[in-house]
């Protein structure tokens, strides 16, 4: 595969960057290149903390986990895994050069205060003017749990959806409005996912790139109309 | 006033039944652990608890919660991988949930201690957590309001205080401890350790002693 | 003189505890002397900084100073005098063993949420109902300026206000209404002036002690009505 | 981004007419005089400035005030012993005030930098700072509602930084720093020392380096 980095838009070569649809790896390895050099990012919990496998050094990212932390470093091991330091998953991480610790508000703060440049999170739904449905799927007997999504999801200056386009039953997640109950509004900006990468907004959407299927195809699988990114749209 | 005790249970010996009590800690990190274990054994019932989670596992806040001490959670994260006597409490409608955007929480915990009646928030607006709540446009933002969270007793965990009850913490252990201690009426802190006053430096304090009235030091 | 010590109610022996009004020390005295061992004490600016000179070590009490300082000493001298450690009104201080430091939100939040257990403030005015004004003369050609002083009467859990009980023309500072701008409602909980102790509250003025003069004498001076505190009023 | 600069003039060199500039310091207690006057130098003018008081003496503040670069201030305690510009001006009608308790400017601030749309507070309640504002009763207290200062940018000074902006303080000189950092689009840091990254302890970091901008060292 070839992947885009720093947040060029699609290739002259067309819209299309990769025979096959993309792994959870290869999509993680994307969103890292497109996080400009000297961002402060929040990963949020599960699949989108796999990103952090691929920040390069030289891209001087700051890691924040909701919990306290900024300067975050990889997942602890061994002799390093201190049960006071732990991420927003509870998963014990390591401290890198230049961390600070705060309270919990002071946190939040930073989050709600709109001082991060990108959150990176999972997504039930996507819909075309970027609400976002990742906390309940609002069955009945279902017990909510929210954590920090909604103060990402509104906080942050450009919100990341990372998912899987289709459900196991082949049904999209990118949406006219979405089903689940709403996590914020109009506030995911880009979704990757393993067939395509799109740009969200009060415009409707623009596809960015395809993994695997051209944008008939994509269209095809997508209740929602799409067009190709322009150069300038990424 | 403060004291410093010798056991935890002198230090829960004066929770009454019905209480608002905040408990530190997010998953493991910060939860003060024997304070919990005290307040189960204290015997006090009919508990409004305010913590980010709703216990894991069949140990501390799980444990109140199977025993049936807690009426009401309020909390941002109850439903976890462990959370099973929460989640059985609940599905069987034998305790109520009160859920927050975790960051509300921290921010009504700390307007609580800040004298803050209440403030306009983006966070949740739109969503079913702010449905029935009074929203306005501010900013170009819709906004929810929120109001503060008050308790009578918090039970925090910290690393170090000193003979004035200023407390340091440890990592992401510090947590909800400083804005709990701030917003309840009377807070009671575990520590690994204590030094004399003085021996703690100005400028490092994170909780001044105003926000404490017992301190134990657990081994 | 004799003054009352740690919150007793007046003597056996009468209302009257001195021959004489008090002087300003005398009143800075007394206040000290009912300062609650432990409490945690904001000194304002001015007149009832001199409370600080009359606080017993054994009374333990810690000063906090507005602008981000719990565990406030003394006022510096000769080499102790830093330019990065000064109290509210702008002159430097000590730090006492135990202090601590914060910036100015969470310096507020201690006085706003409630947290000290005295503040003692100057005053132009102070209703029998306890409304204090104590910042503005309400002059069409002075300007402005109120720093703390609402906060710390609005937040204080008791506010003590230390004055003369007459203006140099003779009037009375305890009034029925304040014709001041305000600075709080019905915040005031005692009135330490040179003529007598006030206790002010929702149900008018008690007096728990007169220097210098009779309950009559007093009355005579004030325009509202007063009647002797009762044992318990103190 | 974070950038750090050899001289006040560089620092403060991109700041425009008409902006809302945050300055920190309580009297000269963590007051950026450097800085000021880099200000003073670079021109801008029409500025409105948040401080808590309205200069003294004939330097800094004032001196902005004096050459009429200040177009409106928005502080606590403007009136002192030795605030003659700013009082002449006033006085002429050449400058704006907004009076401000000094605990809703330094809330209003927070609010700003941690996303608050508003919030009520009982300080002020019932005195002329209220009028025209919406009240409500909240927790049985007459509350005032009061909203963010925003600012473009702001000027504080810190004592030392690490080579990722972290910033600590020195004494009763952190007043207002830590807040104007979070509150500014903007923030321009004035510090005694800078050490490298790793060399601040993270447990004693007050405010975080995702606040700052600029930093320069001044002897």
């Amino acid at each position: 595969m070839s992947v885009q980095s720093n947040d060029q838009t699609a290739s002259p070569a067309g819209i299309r960057t990769s025979e096959k649809p993309l792994g959870r790896d290869d999509l993680a390895r994307l969103v890292a290149r497109d996080i400009k050099p000297g961002s402060f990012v929040n990963l949020g919990i599960g699949q989108p903390t796999l990103v952090s496998n691929y920040l390069e050094p030289e891209q001087d990212i700051t890691l924040h986990t909701e919990n306290g932390m900024l300067g975050m470093g990889p997942e602890a091991t061994g002799d390093q895994i201190d049960g006071d330091l732990i991420n927003a998953g509870k998963i014990p991480v390591t401290e890198l050069p230049g961390a600070s610790y705060f309270h919990h508000a002071d946190s939040f703060a930073i989050m709600r205060g709109g001082h991060l440049d990108i959150c990176v999170l999972g997504a039930f739904q996507v819909s075309a003017t970027g609400d976002l449905a990742n906390w309940h799927t609002g069955a009945p007997d279902a017990i909510p749990a929210v954590g920090g999504a909604m103060d990402l999801a509104t906080g942050a200056k450009d919100v990341f959806v990372m998912m899987t386009l289709l459900t196991r039953e082949g049904i999209s997640k990118l949406v006219e409005t979405c089903s689940y109950p709403l996590t914020g509004i109009g506030c995911v900006t880009r979704v990757y996912t393993d067939r395509a990468v799109f740009l969200t907004g009060p415009d409707g959407v623009e596809v960015r790139e395809t993994f695997g299927c051209t944008l008939e195809e994509l269209q095809d699988m997508v209740p929602v109309p799409l067009r190709a990114a322009s150069a300038a749209g990424s | 006033m403060l004291n410093f005790v010798d056991t935890v249970g002198e230090a829960v010996a004066g929770i009454k039944d019905g209480s608002t009590v905040m408990i530190g800690g997010f998953g493991n990190a910060g939860q003060p652990f024997e304070l919990i274990d005290a307040l189960m054994d204290c015997g006090a019932t009919g508990l409004t608890v305010v913590n980010n989670n709703a216990g894991q596992g069949d140990q501390g806040l799980a444990l109140l919660i199977k025993e049936g001490r807690v009426k009401k959670m309020i909390c941002s994260f109850p439903r976890q991988s462990d959370s099973w006597h929460f989640d059985a409490k609940f599905r069987a409608g034998e305790i109520e949930l009160e859920l927050v955007p975790q960051g509300n929480l921290a921010e009504r915990i700390r307007a609580a201690g800040a004298g803050i009646g209440g403030f306009f928030t983006p966070t949740g607006y739109g969503t079913m957590l702010a449905e029935g709540k009074e929203t306005r446009i501010l900013d170009g933002r819709g906004q929810v309001f929120e109001t503060p969270i008050h308790a009578d007793v918090a039970l925090i965990k910290a690393f170090t205080a000193d003979g004035k009850g200023n407390l340091v913490y440890r990592k992401t252990a510090r947590n909800f401890g400083p804005i709990m201690a701030a917003a309840a009426k009377h807070t009671i802190v575990q520590v690994s350790g204590i030094v004399p006053t003085g021996g703690l430096d100005p400028e490092i304090i994170v909780t001044p002693g105003i926000y404490v009235n017992s301190i134990v030091k657990v081994a």
